[in-house]
């Protein structure tokens, strides 16, 4: 009998996507994939991962949802309308079907191949220690490359958005 | 006489809610560390910074509300309740609504983990401190969608003054707490108290508090960093266009979130409920906290105001040095083998 | 205690919601938003499959760090892409994005 | 299931939910009501309203937020470093400080390139 926080969590996340979606202002399209983000640090809890999820709520709803709320405000047309579509892509409805083919095709495998899915074991709550101590041993240089690939977004990004006054961009400038 | 014969539900139910009124967890979380103890410390922290601010300024502050104005808070809430909540032209009324909501829940949540006494707390999560982190890192979105849906000047330069301001002061604030995380190996605060029994966190993290300490008055938005509520530039910061009930939630939840930060100030760096037994526990850390409060209050009365590309240069380069500095400090301090005063 | 295949059917889920809106959405941050979805996606696959597994392997929780780390940094890029965009063709609108000229 | 504390933690969030929201409620009934097209214009210190509020110039704090997202990341990391410190060899500890004074770089260059206020 699936229990009712996981059910009830699950709905949020998949509710807010769609409506992240599909929200005709972006703003709160932006709010919508906050919630789901937020709902996905719920299932991490359920799972056992806080420590996780707590990140996942710090990193992605407190960092980039930021950013991307920063960003529409920039990215606003003259006329102060908020940037959105003018009419429904027209392909719009094959978007539908292509996605509910995968999710089908990806739900179905595992069902039909793993038919018995193994029981979780009694409650397990990962001890911060190990956690720490694993990411220590096994995966330090993955932390190095990690690192690179940090220093490398944040001087490329910086980069590409700085306006050189020397030349000047043809299209419209701020 | 026959007893009256009640529904059968009825009494069951009756009795359960008893029951859970009289519970421990309940009377936590709606009497002392919770409900009560926010309201009623948002009022006397009102009543307090007027009071000294008037102090410092060589005025009186408000007399006329009970013994030396302590209702006036009281009276404040009350006068806010009935007033008019304007929805300016063109704003967003639904989001304000939806912001002002979700910034007295994110103000108040921290409290939950904050220990009051040896089992005094709420909730005792082993992931206190990274809680607190997490709760206090969404503030930024909220604010700045307070500040976009009002759709007035003000507020917008407010909403972003804000932003920029919590955001470049987020990052040293946690670093400086890492210095504690590495002594004491443990992210739960009840557990980091216990770990101060022989020396307050101060004194072997002078410079963490000092960064902590700055950091949060910035976080806070109070002199000398209280750009977004600049009285002579910004009027009200993000909180011009709120009006009535809005307004007061919104001054709520910033006084709500002064309770919070000082209390979480004495639990990190004060030693929380450690004191001599004369004093029961809670009143310990409830004594500390508003003696953090008086200091954070004297400040903003003493200090002028910061501009604000030095306000973030400071943020993002001095304040994150001396937060790297304390880290080597702690790593030197452990390899030199004092850790084990603080091992739990 | 969920069986581990209801975490699946929710991965994949919102792997469809992430590929729909890839597939119709016209507007840039909208394909942000899904490529969001997709990676969220991936992570709960991740960590279902640490709890699930006996003993339960950490490197599923370590893996999910990374996979966090990441997609916040290709947000960054991808913001700044479409801020890049916006400035030289006025739109994000991305069938009109598509000059290869700079 | 271990969720007690958290449980705690959504009642607390229910009893801060359901005050905030019979106050705002309060003072949406009890409060007077009444359209004036010049009281609900935005505050302007008392000049009509000019141009269009959500202004569009704060490119210059965009590095800011750009290190913010990149700082959060490495907070992430370094919790969890933290947590282990005093109990790791030196041997798997070196990483970790590569790790750390790899990113002063973008730090340093983000501090740079902000403080040129030509360029934004």
């Amino acid at each position: 009998m699936p229990d009712m926080i996981f059910l009830a969590l699950s709905a949020v996340v998949v509710a807010s996507a769609v409506f992240a979606l599909e929200a005709k202002e972006l703003i709160y399209g932006t709010i919508g994939l906050g919630v789901s983000l937020v709902g996905v640090a719920g299932l991490f809890m359920l799972l056992g991962a806080e420590y996780l999820a707590m990140f996942q709520v710090a990193v992605y709803v407190g960092a980039v949802v930021v950013l991307i709320l920063f960003t529409i405000m920039l990215v606003r047309r003259e006329s102060g309308r908020i940037v959105d579509e003018e009419e429904p892509a027209s392909f719009g409805s094959v978007g539908i079907y292509v996605a509910a083919l995968v999710a089908l095709a990806v739900a179905g495998a595992v069902i039909l191949l793993a038919p018995v899915s193994p029981v979780a074991p009694e409650f397990y709550q990962v001890q911060l220690q190990d956690l720490g101590r694993s990411l220590a041993a096994s995966y330090g240089v993955a932390l190095v490359i990690l690192g690179l690939v940090i220093g490398a977004a944040v001087v490329g990004g910086l980069t590409l958005v700085k306006i050189d006054r020397e030349e000047k961009p043809s299209g419209t400038t701020e | 006489m026959t007893q009256l014969q009640v529904l059968p539900g009825l009494q069951e139910m009756v009795d359960s809610l008893v029951k859970i009124v009289t519970s421990r967890t309940f009377l936590e979380i709606v009497i002392f560390p919770g409900l009560l103890n926010v309201l009623l410390s948002v009022a006397f922290l009102t009543w307090l910074e007027r009071k000294i601010i008037a102090r410092v300024q060589l005025r009186i502050g408000p007399l006329y509300a009970g013994i030396w104005g302590v209702l006036q808070p009281i009276a404040d809430f009350v006068k806010l309740l009935f007033k008019e909540m304007i929805s300016p032209e063109l704003a967003d009324v639904k989001l304000l609504m939806l912001c002002a909501l979700g910034l007295m829940m994110l103000a108040a949540a921290p409290i939950v983990t904050i220990p009051f006494g040896e089992a005094f707390v709420i909730a005792n999560m082993d992931i206190g401190l990274i809680f607190v982190f997490a709760v206090m890192s969404l503030f930024p979105s909220v604010l700045l969608l307070i500040g976009w849906g009002s759709n007035s000047k003000y507020s917008f330069l407010g909403g972003l003054r804000s932003l920029f301001q919590q955001v470049a002061y987020e990052i040293p604030m946690w670093l400086s707490v890492l210095g504690i995380v590495m002594l004491t190996g443990t992210l739960n605060l009840a557990e980091i108290v216990r770990a101060q029994q022989k020396v307050w966190f101060v004194i072997p993290q002078v410079l963490g508090f000092a960064v902590f300490f700055t950091a949060a008055l910035a976080e806070l938005e109070r002199t000398p960093f209280d750009l977004p509520e600049a009285e002579t530039e910004l009027v009200m910061g993000w909180m011009t266009e709120l009006s009535g009930a809005a307004f007061m939630v919104g001054f709520m939840a910033m006084y709500t979130k002064f309770y919070v930060m000082s209390a979480l100030i004495t639990t990190l760096f004060l030693g929380g409920w450690l004191g001599p037994a004369i004093i029961p526990e809670p009143i310990w850390v409830v004594l500390k906290t508003f003696l953090v409060a008086v200091v954070i209050v004297t400040i903003r009365g003493t200090f002028p105001r910061v501009r604000v590309d030095i306000l973030l240069r400071t943020g993002w380069m001095r304040l994150l040095l001396l937060a790297l500095v304390n880290i080597v400090v702690t790593v030197i301090l452990i390899w030199l083998g004092l850790g084990w005063v603080w091992r739990v | 205690m969920e069986p581990l295949s209801s975490y699946i059917i929710l991965s994949s889920a919102m792997l469809g919601i992430g590929i729909y809106g890839l597939v119709s959405k016209r507007n840039a941050i909208r394909l942000l938003f899904s490529i969001e979805l997709i990676v969220n996606a991936a992570n709960i696959n991740f960590v279902a499959f640490a709890r699930y597994s006996n003993p339960p392997i950490l490197s599923g929780w370590n893996i999910v760090f990374y996979s966090i780390a990441a997609a916040a940094m290709e947000a960054t890029v991808g913001l700044a892409l479409i801020l890049v965009a916006f400035r030289l063709n006025g739109t994000i609108d991305i069938r009109k994005l598509n000059r290869l000229r700079g | 299931m271990a969720l007690g504390s958290w449980s705690l933690v959504a009642i607390f969030e229910l009893v801060i939910l359901v005050t905030t929201v019979s106050l705002l409620a309060f003072g949406w009934l009890m409060g007077a009501k009444g359209k004036n097209p010049i009281r609900d214009a935005p505050f302007e210190s008392g000049q009509t309203r000019l141009g269009e509020a959500r202004l569009r110039y704060m490119m210059q704090y965009y590095p800011y937020l750009i290190m913010y997202v990149a700082f959060d990341v490495i907070a992430m990391f370094l919790f969890t470093w933290g947590l282990v410190f005093a109990t790791l060899p030196f041997a798997q500890e070196y990483l970790f400080l590569i790790f750390v004074a790899i990113l002063v770089v973008p730090l340093w260059y983000a501090l740079h390139i902000s403080g040129r206020r030509d360029l934004w």
